[in-house]
């Protein structure tokens, strides 16, 4: 191996907390090589961004504390002062962040931005640097990059302007491009394209790249070497291919156990468990699959035909209607006790609205929703307050579902007063039961949420929606915003509850490796509409719809050894349901392929 | 410049119609609702009798019925007279319009001040966060918020004026020197330091935490990835986001900078718009205090419109249309 | 032709105003002022005139400087209460004819070379007009005190008018006085004279011509070369406004401004005022004297008795001290002591809680339980009102509220903004008490009619609503005798009933302390008018 | 917050003792706290600490200048009163103003916020339109146009001053509302059937407390200035009552000669409101503090 272009010795960062100093990371050590690419993966917290951060003095001044050493090229960058840090920045290291949407100044042009990092480090002029950040934006692929030179970054979307700071960073040809989490924030599709297109850059650039991610999968996908990082420290460091073969540490067995893998489930016709690591062991359970869940009733226990819900955008003095949002447009689909739908799709594809007018959050324009028969629609306020205890919700951020000023005994015991199910002595027994159902200690009913982790109060969710013991519940994105293990627990207590109480589960989800091992049957959304439906199966080993394969396409598959086959993208943005207000939606046909499979036939 | 603007501007304005309608209807309601009257003056000339203000009660319209009253009022505003006062017969506009320049004067120096100094103390306290500086700028302004405008300007009018007599102790100019700039600015310097002192300080602590908010954000860290100079990040890409909310603030500020001025103007005798309002307030002077307030509306839905315009023309993000 | 040019001006500045904030620059730029220290005078006020036509501005107070520079009466009152002709040729009187026998029919001779400012003559018409407007239901017009009793008002020649009144009524001069005369030759053909330009752009026949004023700032006048008592000796007068008393009181001290009148110099600086050097300390009586008003008809104070226990609680004398310093003489009558019509044997109780209580008692107004005063149910509470915020007055309604604590009578302050108090609380006569300061109805005349004549109220100004026959018959006949002797003797005794009756109780008479340069000769203090510049055409430097 | 940093904190019972604690930490904001409630506790206990009754006139010993006698500590006024006794009764009057003012404030600002930001639409509409208008006032103008035509007494110049100054509270609270009710757990809440009212009242109001909290200290400063101007200006609580407003205005005549008369309430008003201002800059950092450790 040649010289390390970065080679990081006893890293150590701390913050000043309220606490007082923190170290964050701990004593970290690894090197990157010339045209290498190196993964720094571990979960929230690990520390992992706020060692990027520190490779390029970027920890705020002040608050934060930086010990060790940091050598590029053999010179110490943590030693370096700050004028002299600035013309690495840049220049020689060049980062690109998590949140394309809030990582470019909205008061400037995107093409001044991109030339800004030209001139700032010298050598052209300005029509130099415009012409060189025009070239820039086309190497990156933004399309007609020409006419969208002077555009302000709002009038991007996300995709595009994680180009836009692709761009940026390669503008003085850097040695070493660092990428903090760049796909996370980003649809399944999109994430596919920027990978691709930083595994193009770096070969004909050839940089070396620190890319710092949590998805095991892109992971796979990228990096000749993987560092796992736990609690601020290295706990594992080796080529890609041997951590995926043979992990030493039980937490990276762990992770890796907990990764949803696309395809892994075609043998098997039921959801199934996540294996369950020993964390000091790193010995794996085997999962057994499911025992069949579904009920063979005639009668479904949801039917939805013909939802459609709409939001008008509206402005002006008069508030005229200027466009539609077409969220959900003539959807119909049925799901029986004790069955799992999956509702799959990308950001804006209307998913998340149909959860929300089943449930009548959102009230929908017109269609049918019927729950045993009885048709939720047409229900008074009133009545509409009593059926909510059949069918309940789960959402995404477990941060944002519990009040923060309530105990979580008390926000799991408030379904059952409201709904006068149990008074005020019984209730807080019941919130302690539930939460041993949900496999945490009763005892923790009284603290609050900010004490518990974002898995545990994701099971707080699933207490408080079990309280009404409902028959249908809604996960929205139930498990995305966790980490990958705390996910695959939750997943296994979802499962397991489904066994033991007939639940129904209509999972929202964009993360079809999720999805494949959870669901019975699929329903793919584009555009407000089902595009194609089906069982699991059907659904994964013959996708029909061409945007069905894309989005299996588009999803990395956590194996080194398939890391370099040249992936067919499309670089397409995805397109919005916002129509004018005259617009009307066409009637779609659908064709059965098989039994219960269906996709729509395009005009 | 986007071609748009124009047209914006002009919804703009619409927006504010009923904005300075409801300010006439409430204005107009609080005044007359209220008990007393602008009759009462006449009650202290000793040769009035009751029969003569039941007289006058007539012959100013005063004895109409409140809408009557109002719909005229109305009237006569649409048709560009601002009616006349009651105790002087005079266009209440032209008695508006001649105490106008001083407050301006007073009012626009001291808010550039305050903003330039403000903004100065709120970039520096944001960027040396922490540090005794910042630790002292911030508890100064405190400290400055705390003390009541008029007896800030009482004790400097005692310490200066009285004691010192270093400088006047109110007035605009001294006999004999109106125009003279050097004397006006003698006048100008304490009514100056008491409202700016309290504009600096509530100016320096908005500007502190708008610009403590965008030195945080992504896009700072992605100029300073850059290798940019931190004056550079500073200006040219930290400033204008953090400038967006201030200009607003600037806008809406704008109410309680009248307010200032009002006290100001009463301690240092001042002529301006404010002590014609406190003036005409002891006389419940409808006409001259529904001609202030509204003035002072108009002059605030304006300082909000061109706040929003200069807005709209720093912000990429302001949709136009 | 005035008219038109107005409105084009104020169209002009609408226009302005309108299109853009396009700021008249006048405002901070005005014609310089004399340089010399001898060419003017600076007088100062602490408010600003706000309405120059003299027979419209609503108070009498800075407006009346406008007044007496810049227009004329018909006489003068000077200051030993002595009426001057002034526009007319001679005072009319019985005795030179001018006054009929029956006193009815009143002659007035008007001087012949007299001109308006503008260059126009002055005539009858002049005269007429304004008692036409005057009487005007369309104007408003502060008073028409004295005037509806005119009956028939003639124009006999240019220069002779005649008004017949429809019964004798001797203070008809101060009607005369108290209203200055304006020009028909510009005010007739107006539509309103309410909203009349007329009204910040005076014209008259009076020493002075307004030409310039700064607004918030200061006026300037320029004499009137042809004045028909002669040229004022001070080529220019100059009125500031100096909103703070002491703020101008500062002024004075160090030269800045040369008169300080009408506000008058807070009482605490008195004595240091008169040991100033080159500065004349000028002691002005003003016709006000300070009550406190009982509501007569309040179930408290029916009795007379009880009013008069009340006033004998009070410690006046104290108040006077402590309170004002000692300034403000005290008196026992409506009237300054110095007044020709004070009744020199009224005769004052000293401060007597002892006997107070003892009145109360005999009145049936006994202890309660509580410690304060009941009789048939009524407790003796009530409350005293005056303007908010005149802190010397609060000061006394403290000390009253003290010493009627002494002997079982609870009173609470009650202070409401001036635009209330003085409105119909006072009007209607809602109040219990109030603490006040009013001058005579009738200029200085002794006739007090209109406050405590029980025609008078309801529609006069007998707030207190104040009814004794005895005091109703001397009032009606006072003002028919023409004796001075005669009149003093009527107006002696209805003092003397009021002392005992007390439906006001006197308090102490206003007293200014004014101030001049030395230098300056001729400003002199009247007790018989309110306003200090009545005689600014005798003014003149050393 | 990270689930490591979550894992790592001491086990802490509730948000109060989490904010106390980091109260506690910002010094200016206690040294604040300190002097609200020593000026509290003299307000309330006024009878016991006053050596005079404030109201008893003495015109024989006025004007005893400070620290001249140990029976006048701090002198006597224009009317012999002891300048001690009335500063501390006065200050119980100012800090009642201050404390009815605010409450008037915070209810109907909290109210008219609660209403258009959990209604939204019409409701919104109507309200939001009514706060812009009254804003463009400005609030001494409004004060003093109200102040100058009621009759003073405590609580109509305390209502005066919180029907004047509700308005920002109300957007605050607005603003608050229409974020919170998207919270996942307020649509959680609808979702188990929860009425309006419950929502409004178990879901919101106890996670709007915070701001409108510190709005709250913030705005009994605010008001406690504005009784100040009003009496300075002459309208403000009538004698012989005395408040540091209208103490400071009676003084003004006095103002050369014996100047300590207006500086001492002047600096009583200036600590009570740099008091609770501090107060509230503690507690909305105390509030407010997130910890930004995954940066």
């Amino acid at each position: 191996m040649n010289q390390p272009i970065l080679s990081v010795a006893d890293l150590s960062v701390s913050f000043r907390t309220d606490a007082g100093w923190q170290k964050v990371v701990r004593d970290i050590s690894f090197d990157v090589a010339e045209r290498q690419t190196v993964a720094l993966v571990g979960e929230s917290g690990s520390g992992k961004s706020v060692t990027a951060l520190s490779i390029m003095g970027l920890t705020p001044l002040g608050s934060s504390r930086v010990e060790g050493s940091v050598k590029l090229n053999g010179r110490d960058l943590l030693a370096l002062p700050d004028r002299q840090m600035r013309k690495v920045r840049g220049s020689e290291i060049a980062i690109i962040f998590q949140e394309p949407m809030t990582s470019l100044n909205p008061v400037h042009t995107i093409g001044h931005q991109v030339s800004e990092a030209l001139l700032s480090h010298g050598g052209v002029s300005r029509t130099e640097a415009r012409a060189e950040a025009l070239r820039l934006l086309e190497r990156v692929r933004i399309p007609a990059a020409k006419s969208r030179f002077d555009e302000y970054p709002h009038r991007f979307s996300g995709g595009m302007r994680q180009r836009v700071m692709i761009a940026i960073a390669l503008a003085c040809r850097p040695k070493l491009l660092i990428a903090d989490e760049p796909t996370t924030a980003l649809d399944v599709t999109i994430q596919a394209q920027i990978l691709e297109l930083i595994k193009q850059l770096q070969e004909e650039e050839g940089m070396s790249v620190l890319f710092i991610t949590h998805d095991m999968g892109v992971v796979a996908e990228i990096a000749d070497r993987t560092i796992v990082m736990l609690n601020g420290e290295v706990v594992e460091h080796d080529e890609t291919s041997a951590i995926f073969r043979s992990a030493a540490h039980p937490y990276t067995r762990a992770l890796l156990a907990a990764v949803p893998k696309l395809g892994s489930m075609t043998a098997f016709t039921h959801p199934r468990r996540f294996p369950i690591v020993d964390r000091t062991t790193g010995v794996a359970d085997e999962p057994q699959e499911t025992p069949d869940t579904v009920k063979p009733d005639d009668q479904p226990l949801l039917d939805v035909s013909g939802l459609t819900t709409r939001f008008e955008v509206r402005s002006g003095l008069l508030s005229k209607v200027q466009a539609r949002v077409h969220a959900v447009e003539n959807v119909s689909f049925q799901l029986r006790g004790g069955e799992t739908l999956a509702l799959v799709g990308e950001s804006g594809c209307g998913k998340s609205t149909t959860g929300r007018s089943v449930l009548r959050l959102t009230e929908p324009l017109k269609g049918s929703v019927r729950l045993e028969g009885k048709e939720i629609l047409q229900l008074s306020p009133e009545e509409m307050r009593n059926q909510r205890r059949h069918m309940q919700m789960i959402f995404q951020d477990p941060f944002a579902s519990l009040n923060p000023r309530m105990t979580v005994g008390a926000s799991i015991a408030q379904p059952l007063i409201v709904n006068a199910l149990a008074d005020r002595t019984e209730a807080p027994d019941r919130a302690r039961a539930l939460l041993s159902q949900v496999g945490l200690q009763p005892d923790m009913a009284g603290r609050f949420p900010h004490e518990f982790s974002g898995g545990q109060r994701q099971r707080i969710c699933i207490a408080r929606a079990l309280a009404l013991e409902p028959r249908l519940i809604v996960a929205d994105e139930a498990v995305s915003a966790l980490d990958v293990s705390v996910k695959a627990q939750v997943i296994n207590l979802m499962l397991e509850l489904q066994s033991q109480m007939g639940l129904a589960y209509l999972f929202i989800s964009h993360d079809m490796a999720v999805v494949e091992r959870v669901s019975h049957r699929v329903a793919v959304m584009y555009l407000g509409e089902i595009v194609e439906i089906g069982p699991r199966a059907a659904i994964f080993g013959n996708p029909q719809h061409p945007y069905t394969r894309r989005l299996l396409d588009a999803v990395p598959v956590p194996d080194p050894a398939r890391r370099h086959v040249q992936r067919v993208v499309v670089n397409e943005e995805i397109r919005s349901p916002i129509r004018a207000p005259d617009y009307v939606p066409p009637i779609r046909q659908y064709r059965e392929v098989t039994p219960g499979h269906a996709v729509v036939v395009d005009a | 410049m986007r071609s748009d603007l124009l047209g914006y501007v002009v919804r703009r304005i619409l927006h504010s119609i009923p904005l300075v309608f409801g300010v006439s209807v409430i204005g107009f309601g609080i005044m007359h609702l209220a008990p007393g009257g602008p009759l009462s003056v006449y009650t202290l000339n000793g040769s009035i009798t009751a029969a003569d203000i039941e007289r006058l009660r007539v012959s100013l319209g005063l004895d109409q019925p409140l809408h009557v009253q109002y719909f005229g009022w109305v009237k006569s505003m649409l048709e560009g007279s601002w009616g006349y006062t009651l105790f002087g017969g005079r266009p209440v506009l032209d008695v508006i319009l001649e105490r106008l320049p001083a407050t301006i004067l007073l009012m626009g120096t001291s808010t550039a001040l305050a903003v330039l100094i403000g903004t100065l103390l709120g970039v520096l306290g944001a960027v040396r966060r922490y540090s005794i500086f910042d630790y002292l700028a911030t508890t100064g302004a405190m400290l400055a918020l705390s003390f009541p405008t008029f007896w800030f300007g009482l004790m400097a009018i005692y310490i200066f004026a009285i004691e010192l007599r270093w400088l006047p102790s109110g007035g605009m100019y001294d006999f004999g020197e109106e125009g003279n700039v050097l004397n006006l600015l003698q006048h100008l310097i304490l009514p100056l330091l008491v409202l700016t002192l309290v504009l600096v300080a509530s100016w320096s602590r908005y500007a502190r935490s708008s610009f403590l908010e965008v030195i945080q954000q992504d896009y700072v860290r992605t100029a300073r990835s850059k290798g940019l100079s931190g004056s550079r990040v500073l200006w040219r890409h930290a400033f204008p986001n953090a400038v967006i909310p201030l200009i607003a603030l600037l806008g809406v500020q704008l109410p309680t900078l009248f307010s200032g001025a009002l006290v100001a103007e009463t301690i240092f005798s001042w002529p301006g718009m404010g002590r014609l309002f406190v003036d005409a307030l002891s006389m419940k002077e409808y006409s001259v205090l529904m001609g202030t307030v509204m003035f002072t509306a108009l002059l605030v839905i304006l300082g909000n419109l061109i706040a929003d315009i200069a807005i709209a023309l720093i912000d990429p993000r302001v949709k136009l249309s | 032709m005035t008219t038109k040019l107005t409105i084009n001006r104020r169209t002009l500045i609408k226009s302005a105003a309108a299109s853009s904030l396009i700021l008249p620059a006048t405002g901070l730029f005005r014609p310089a002022i004399a340089q010399s220290n001898r060419e003017r005078v600076i007088f100062t006020t602490n408010q600003e005139p706000v309405q120059f036509n003299p027979l419209l501005y609503a108070n009498g107070g800075t407006d009346t400087i406008v007044e007496a520079l810049v227009f004329d009466a018909l006489w003068d009152v000077d200051d030993q209460g002595n009426f001057i002709p002034n526009l007319a040729a001679e005072l009319p009187t019985r005795e030179n004819g001018g006054i009929s026998q029956d006193g009815r029919t009143w002659r007035v001779n008007l001087k012949r070379d007299v001109k308006w400012s503008d260059g126009q003559p002055f005539t009858a018409k002049d005269v007429e007009f304004t008692y036409q407007t005057i009487v005007n239901p369309k104007v408003a017009v502060r008073s028409r005190s004295g005037f509806e009793l005119i009956d028939t008002f003639k124009v006999v020649d240019d220069y002779t008018v005649e008004m017949t009144l429809t019964r004798p009524y001797v203070p008809f001069y101060w009607a005369w006085q108290s209203m200055h005369i304006v020009p028909h030759h510009l005010l007739s053909g107006e539509a309103d004279i309410n909203t009349s330009g007329f009204n910040t752009e005076p014209i008259g026949t009076g020493a002075y011509t307004l030409k310039s004023r700064t607004a918030g700032s200061h006026m300037v006048y320029e004499a009137n070369a042809g004045y028909h008592r002669g040229a004022p000796k001070i080529r220019q007068f100059i009125h500031k406004f100096v909103p703070d008393q002491l703020v101008a009181y500062g002024q004075m001290r160090t030269g800045e401004i040369d008169v300080f009148g009408l506000m008058g110099i807070p009482y605490d600086r008195w004595d240091e005022a008169k040991a100033l050097p080159n500065r004349n300390f000028v002691l002005a009586p003003q016709p006000y004297v300070q009550f406190i008003y009982f509501n007569t008809e309040k179930p408290q104070f029916t009795d007379p008795k009880v009013r008069k226990a009340l006033y004998i609680a009070c410690e006046m004398q104290k108040s006077i001290d402590d309170i004002n310093f000692g300034t403000t003489p005290r008196t026992l009558s409506y009237l300054h002591t110095s007044h020709w019509a004070y009744n020199n044997a009224l005769k004052e109780e000293t401060a007597n809680p002892q006997l107070a209580e003892k009145m109360l008692d005999e009145a049936g107004w006994r202890r309660g339980a509580d410690g304060i005063r009941e009789k048939d149910g009524v407790k003796m509470k009530f409350t005293m009102s005056t303007t908010a915020g005149a802190p010397p007055r609060q000061a006394s309604q403290q000390l009253f509220q003290q010493n009627w604590k002494q002997i079982g009578v609870e009173m609470e302050i009650k202070n409401m903004p001036g635009s209330v108090v003085w409105g119909e609380y006072t009007t209607k006569s809602q109040f219990d008490t109030l603490l006040v300061a009013w001058e005579p109805p009738v200029g200085m005349d002794p006739d007090y009619a209109s406050r405590c004549h029980s025609k008078a109220i309801g529609n006069g100004a007998n707030y207190t609503q104040y009814k004794n026959p005895e005091v109703d018959r001397l009032l009606d006949e006072g003002v028919t005798q023409t004796d001075v002797e005669q009149r003093k003797e009527t107006y002696g005794k209805v003092q003397q009933i009021l002392l005992d009756e007390v439906p006001f109780a006197p308090q102490f008479s206003v007293v200014q302390g004014n101030m001049s340069t030395s230098a300056l000769n001729g400003f002199k203090a009247n007790q018989y008018v309110t306003d200090a510049c009545w005689n600014v055409h005798e003014w003149a430097w050393a | 917050m990270t689930d490591a940093a979550i894992a790592t904190r001491p086990n802490n019972r509730s948000y109060a003792s989490l904010t106390l604690r980091r109260f506690l930490k910002h010094r200016m904001g206690v040294l604040g706290a300190v002097v609200v409630v020593l000026l509290c506790f003299s307000a309330l206990f006024a009878q016991f600490l006053a050596p005079h009754d404030p109201l008893l006139i003495n015109t024989s010993q006025r004007f005893l200048p400070l620290f001249a006698s140990w029976e006048f500590p701090l002198g006597t006024d224009d009317l012999g009163r002891d300048t001690l006794s009335r500063l501390l009764f006065g200050g119980q009057v100012s800090l009642m103003v201050g404390v009815v003012a605010m409450l008037a404030t915070m209810v109907t600002g909290t109210l008219v916020g609660l209403a258009a930001g959990y209604y939204g639409g019409v409701v919104d509409n109507l309200l939001m339109r009514l706060v812009d208008t009254l804003l463009c006032f400005p609030q001494v103008f409004l004060l003093l146009v109200i102040a100058a035509f009621v009759p003073p007494t405590i609580l109509s110049i305390s209502l005066i001053i919180g029907l004047t100054s509700w308005m920002e509270v109300s957007r605050i609270v607005r603003a608050q509302v229409s974020t919170i009710k998207e919270m996942d757990y307020v649509q959680a809440s609808r979702g188990y059937g929860a009425s309006n009212w419950r929502i409004m009242l178990v879901e919101l109001m106890p996670n709007i407390l915070a701001p409108v909290l510190v709005a709250a200290t913030l705005k009994v400063a605010t008001a406690v200035l504005m009784e100040t101007y009003i009496s300075f200006l002459g309208y403000g609580v009538q004698p012989p009552m005395a408040s540091w407003g209208n103490m400071l205005t009676n003084a003004q005549g006095y103002f050369d000669t014996v100047p300590f008369l207006a500086i001492l309430p002047g600096i009583l008003i200036t600590l009570t409101v740099m008091g609770f201002n501090f107060l509230g800059d503690g507690l909305r950092d105390a509030f407010d503090a997130r910890l930004k450790m995954d940066l």
